[in-house]
């Protein structure tokens, strides 16, 4: 079953289409008998319990009762997404949330049988940062220069460089750890960010600071992801479609909420929780979201190109995986049967509660 | 002039034989108070000196928090730091108990076999040398989130300096009672638990405090890669938080575990080693 | 055939290319029952030749069979009574705890010892450590180690007892009084005592026969008889034969020392 | 009949003592040849049951990949392995010796004071429990990228085993040796010199190969955190990236490392302690 | 006032609340150069009394003095020379090298010693240890440890020499020919010997005094001087006087035993 890029083409230039008007008829009694009929679905959250945008959804829809309106049985559990990918390959986690779509494309190209169903936002969260009074202000700039990154440089921040015209082998990278004030302390000039944390911290301790967007250059990933192991997903598409579903109506409320959010957050956190860089992180990235929606698409769907060119992304900066396809990596067509239009489609309310 | 063996000092022994229990137990007392005292004595210089040093050359927080801020964040939310305290400290001793025993059992097996040591250490020293910290995540996704892969985790980190000391333990035999057993026929196994094991003790001590503290740390890196609780959890969290003061605090947390456990490791072994030199 | 047979031993010992001779072409004959001593220059291989009789050791040349058996056999069945040369005293047990380690390891012994064993608190009064029961090793005198092995292998109720210079620490009072237990035990029980001395009255007094080594190689010299009545009492020590005897075990160790 | 002392084995013996040169290094030859050939056995066996089991059970690669993959990847990028493995290895040894070092002389001066240990210890405790993975990044920030860093996290990483067993072996003398030495009045240091170091050589090769391999491991780990060269660094990457045969390849020469230095120690420890009763 | 003098000594162990007077009040006067033995039942103190005399223990009660000094003061002078009961042989040292122990810690005396001092390899051959020179201490037979530990004492040319039971795991003939190396290095270095031994002959042969001690508490019980001519020759022993002495020494120690 795949979406395909074709579909997704012809919708975008009509959006009020058919091809979702099956959904609107769906059977919400016989769906939700199905639904928990599956038993116990595990997902597992990208970064612990902070207030990523997807991951802060799953919490919400299970503080909610999202997932139970729907019939599922979800276990959401913090972790982190390098585990997550690999948990969901073997199966003992049947939906998972990446941090970027390289992950779930490099777990694809490790044999890990997974797909892609849902991205928050077709923009790229990870940025380059470095002090104002750097002068640094394009990548030719970082010519001489010491980067930092973390556990691996990311594979848009090394086409930035690239498409940029800077002499690789003139910039020094290295690895560093979580403390981004060694932009002050150390020789480091610029490390890799997300854009809805670090910057906000800089802040907070009163540097001035300036990002090196990939997106600016057209460098295009995308943040926010979902994937579903493959066997799970064939075995139940419904389920599959329906987590998204909760998850969307989770970030209706979320947007709506922000503050209720943090505090269901930090419960779930029992206190090993930052108010205040979670509810900036949350702020960024729910308002870098809204203006990167798909034109007439709903919220969280994407197009196979929007993959093929991560895949690219990632060749590019010479990371070896064997080569996937588009295809293999991802499948929008379990968001795409959420929507009516731009419409979630939900359960209507004499249905439940 | 330095004493060597177990004497009176002056007039004390001219008292009764019988009234001796009294005085005993005060300078046992004593004693503990003391073995608190000194080293708590030790941490007040070195955290004063620590505050200094940051109030002289003004460090940044996230560099360096103070003391004073560790722990007036450790007093604060101490609630919020007991169940994690708990978890961890449980993790690190039950992997210390497991990887001890492994340990023993391999070191009795390398320990009466060249050859065995010759096909089994390196692959030990391979267990020993791959990174906690790589392996760490491969164990969550195996063992889940429950406290088996930090168990584990402890285990492995406290197995190796027991094993390698176990074997020197149990090989640095006496000749003479060596032979004197083989006289008694004594089985291997005899020779073992009669011999080789009370022998090795000193061995098998120094081991527990290495192991004890490599346990917390397996414990820890386990717990910063999976779950949400823990020490090694708030560490993390804290850390990217740049919360260094909570950071910190967990620092003092878990060393505040490992000086416990290393110190019971210590009353265990004073328990059992006054026979040997090194308790004098 | 007697009952224990040495035929052609020889021991060497190799250090960095260096050889030592401990033992060399020995011939022994031991009837069971029996007192021998081993007398003889230090170094001259005693202790060895204790050693491989006791199955302790391996020899490279020539046979040795005890009862009929190889050493290791009898070893096996808990036949020797061992008191090294240097006290073997754990340092972790106290001196009470030192004398039943022959128990703790004796469970698989076909043999039934049960009517040879000794008392061990009834033994280590008897040789003068009565209140010493609950020290540890390190807390003794070397006198006083030495006197826990002997108790503990008079304890342990074995036939063969393999005593390596047992009284050299002691002094003369507390020797003759071992030395007295010794003949009790051995007559009543009738074990076989390999035993060796640097004293020759020891010697003499105690023995139905003496041997004696030279050393660089080890080897046996002569052997004596000693031809004293037995049960032997101390006046025996100033008879006319009593002192032939030791003037002539002097004479033959002077000569081939 | 196990010997309880080196004994010529029949026949040779016969011989002259002169022609004793030539069998006696061809059997260091054997001895040599064998001692590489049983680990390698082992380590042979070993990766082809990891093999099978990969195979059976049909496990993917981002799980555990199979050693073939890892091999190959090995041969064929091994130009790329070679500086990262000399990086982490200079490191590591030059933190062992560093950390060793340091140990030595705090086992000397604790073992010479009760009340220093009980000062000291739990400082040293503190440092030990202290996760090298949270303050990797620190030390960065205070050293900056160079070998620095990594070097002292090895340092500290072998630090802990080799003090702690260097106390326990300083003090395990042998009464009367001391006793003798004192009748000479020997100085502390002399003392020190010619009992308590020699007699705490088991104690101290034992420590060294928990040692040396802990100080491989905080080599890597500074290389996590800081920098761009070494097999730690490797191996983060590659863990990002889930590459998971590059991931173990770089586990792969870690332990080749480890073993390579653990079995350094031995050559070393069986030149000092052939008078050891463990050397037999 | 003598060269050694003891006053009222007392030492007590004290053990898990049992106590153990090894010493109690004894009192001692030893003249410079003079050969004084002790001897008395296993476990009576006489090691104790050695050490505290060599400065190597305190005692709780009673002064002690060596040549006007404490003994510590003169351990620090390297005067003593000590053999213990139990040769302290170090065990990664050849034997050679264990008797160039004292040479390497003897830097810092201030005391001339070179005259007294001996050569090392010769003093080795002299008590037949020449071939066994690069050996190391397990690899010797118990007799020859314990000539390594007299030989070292001897090679140090410390003035005062502690001797505990020194030729205890000799035979008698190497115990006479170390018993005249003794006393040649006694009279041609004036040296001072303490000399613990259980040998009632060997006391008489080589003293001035014999102190007799008994145990339980250990203390001095009587005190004989060996007025035997000097320099004594073999054929003493067959002497009346000497065999008195060996009698009535005999019966001190019985006596009091
Ligand atoms: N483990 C060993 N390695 C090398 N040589 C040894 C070993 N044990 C004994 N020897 C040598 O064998 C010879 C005989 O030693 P043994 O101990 O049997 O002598 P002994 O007759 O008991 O002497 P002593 O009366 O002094 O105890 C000695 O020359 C000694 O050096
Ligand atoms: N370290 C110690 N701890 C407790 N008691 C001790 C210690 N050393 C010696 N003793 C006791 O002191 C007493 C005298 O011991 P010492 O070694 O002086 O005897 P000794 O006369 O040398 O005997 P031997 O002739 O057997 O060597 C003994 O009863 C012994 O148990
Ligand atoms: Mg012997
Ligand atoms: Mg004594």
């Amino acid at each position: 079953a795949c979406g395909g890029g074709d579909t997704a083409q012809k919708s975008n230039a009509q959006p009020s289409t058919t091809s979702t008007s099956g959904t609107k008829d769906i059977n919400w009694e016989e769906r939700i008998a199905k639904n928990q009929s599956i038993g116990e679905i595990k997902t597992m959250t990208s970064f612990n319990y902070s207030a990523n945008i997807a991951n802060a959804n799953a919490w919400v829809a299970d503080e909610l009762g999202y997932f139970k309106e729907l019939g599922l049985n979800v276990k959401v559990m913090p972790g982190l997404s390098a585990d997550a990918m690999k948990m969901l390959a073997v199966g003992q986690l049947q939906m998972a949330h990446a941090g970027t779509a390289g992950e779930i494309i490099q777990s694809v190209g490790n044999g890990a049988e997974i797909k892609g169903v849902l991205a928050m936002a077709p923009v790229g969260l990870i940025a380059l940062m470095v002090l104002e009074d750097s002068g640094i202000k394009s990548v030719k700039d970082l010519e001489g220069k010491i980067i930092g990154y973390k556990g691996a440089m990311p594979a848009n921040i090394s086409a930035m460089l690239k498409k940029g015209g800077a002499d690789l082998s003139k910039i020094r990278q290295v690895s560093v750890g979580f403390d981004p004030t060694i932009l002050k302390t150390t020789e480091v000039s610029a490390i890799t960010v997300f854009k809805s944390n670090e910057p906000y911290q800089m802040e907070k301790l009163g540097y001035k600071v300036r990002l090196l967007d990939p997106q600016d250059s057209g460098v295009q990933t995308s943040f926010g992801i979902v994937g579903a192991n493959n066997e799970f997903a064939a075995k139940h598409p419904e389920a599959v479609e329906d987590y998204i579903r909760a998850l969307l109506k989770a970030h209706e409320w979320i947007v709506q909420h922000p503050d209720e959010t943090i505090k269901i957050l930090d419960k779930r956190a029992s206190g090993n929780f930052n108010t205040d860089i979670e509810t900036n992180r949350l702020k960024v990235e729910t308002s870098l979201i809204d203006p990167a929606k798909v034109p007439g698409k709903g919220l969280g769907w994407f197009s196979k190109e929007q993959w093929q060119s991560e895949i690219d992304i990632l060749k590019d900066s010479g990371i070896s995986i064997k080569p996937v396809t588009a295809d293999q990596v991802a499948n929008n067509s379990y968001v795409s049967k959420v929507y009516d239009g731009d419409k979630l489609i939900w359960p209507e309310q004499g249905t439940k509660k | 002039m330095s004493q060597s063996v177990t004497e009176t000092n002056g007039g004390a022994v001219l008292s009764e034989g019988k009234k001796r229990t009294k005085p005993l137990s005060e300078s046992k007392l004593k004693g503990a108070a003391s073995s608190f005292l000194t080293p708590l004595i030790a941490f007040v210089a070195f955290f004063c000196l620590w505050e200094m040093i940051i109030r002289i050359f003004k460090i940044k927080m996230v560099i360096l928090p103070a003391p004073s801020g560790i722990f007036t964040e450790l007093l604060r939310n101490f609630s919020f730091y007991l169940p994690h305290i708990w978890t961890t400290f449980t993790e690190a001793i039950s992997g210390f108990f497991i990887g001890a025993l492994i340990a023993l059992i391999a070191g009795i097996l390398l320990s009466q076999s060249r050859l065995l040591e010759r096909v089994l250490l390196p692959l030990a020293v391979l267990a020993h040398v791959t990174p906690i910290v790589a392996i760490a995540p491969l164990f969550i996704v195996w063992f889940g989130f429950g406290a088996f892969p930090k168990i584990l985790l402890a285990a492995i980190s406290t197995f190796f300096p027991m094993m390698i000391n176990s074997i020197m333990g149990f090989r640095s035999i006496d000749e003479n009672n060596y032979e004197y057993l083989q006289s008694l026929h004594a089985s291997k196994f005899e020779i073992f638990i009669k011999l080789r094991l009370p022998n090795s003790l000193p061995y098998l001590f120094s081991a527990a405090r290495t192991g004890m503290s490599m346990g917390v740390i397996g414990a820890i890196v386990g717990e910063m890669y999976g779950g949400s609780e823990g020490l090694g959890n708030v560490l993390t969290v804290a850390a990217n938080y740049l919360q260094m003061e909570r950071m910190f605090a967990a620092i003092m947390l878990l060393a505040l575990i490992g000086i416990l456990l290393t110190n019971a490791v210590k009353v265990v072994e004073n328990r059992f080693l006054h026979w040997h030199s090194s308790s004098k | 055939m007697s009952y224990i047979n040495v035929e052609n031993l020889s021991k060497r010992f190799v250090r960095r290319g260096q050889l030592t001779e401990a033992l060399s072409e020995v011939n022994l004959e031991i009837e069971q029952g029996s007192f021998v001593s081993f007398i003889g220059p230090s170094g001259c291989g005693k202790s060895t030749l204790l050693r491989i009789i006791g199955g302790l050791m391996g020899a490279e040349e020539g046979g040795i069979t005890v009862g009929s058996r190889s050493p290791s056999e009898m070893q096996s069945d808990k036949q020797f009574g061992f008191v090294p040369q240097s006290p073997a005293l754990f340092p972790w047990r106290t001196v009470l705890q030192n004398m039943n380690i022959p128990f703790e390891v004796n469970r698989k012994s076909t043999t039934d010892l049960s009517d040879a064993k000794g008392d061990p608190i009834e033994l280590l009064h008897s040789v003068g450590l009565g209140d010493f029961m609950h020290a540890y090793p390190k807390e003794l005198s070397g006198g006083m180690k030495q006197r826990v092995g002997i108790a503990r292998a008079f304890a342990s109720g074995a036939p063969i007892l393999l005593m390596d210079e047992p009284f050299s620490a002691l002094d003369e009072i507390t020797r003759e009084l071992l030395m007295h237990q010794l003949m009790k035990i051995w007559e009543q029980h009738k074990k076989t005592v390999i035993f060796v001395t640097h004293n020759i009255q020891e010697a003499v007094y105690l023995s139905d026969k003496v041997v004696i080594m030279s050393s660089r190689p080890g080897r046996i010299t002569s052997e004596v008889h000693i031809d004293l009545p037995r049960p032997r009492v101390e006046s025996v020590i100033e008879s006319p034969e009593f002192y032939n005897y030791v003037g002539q075990l002097r004479e033959l160790l002077r000569e081939r020392w």
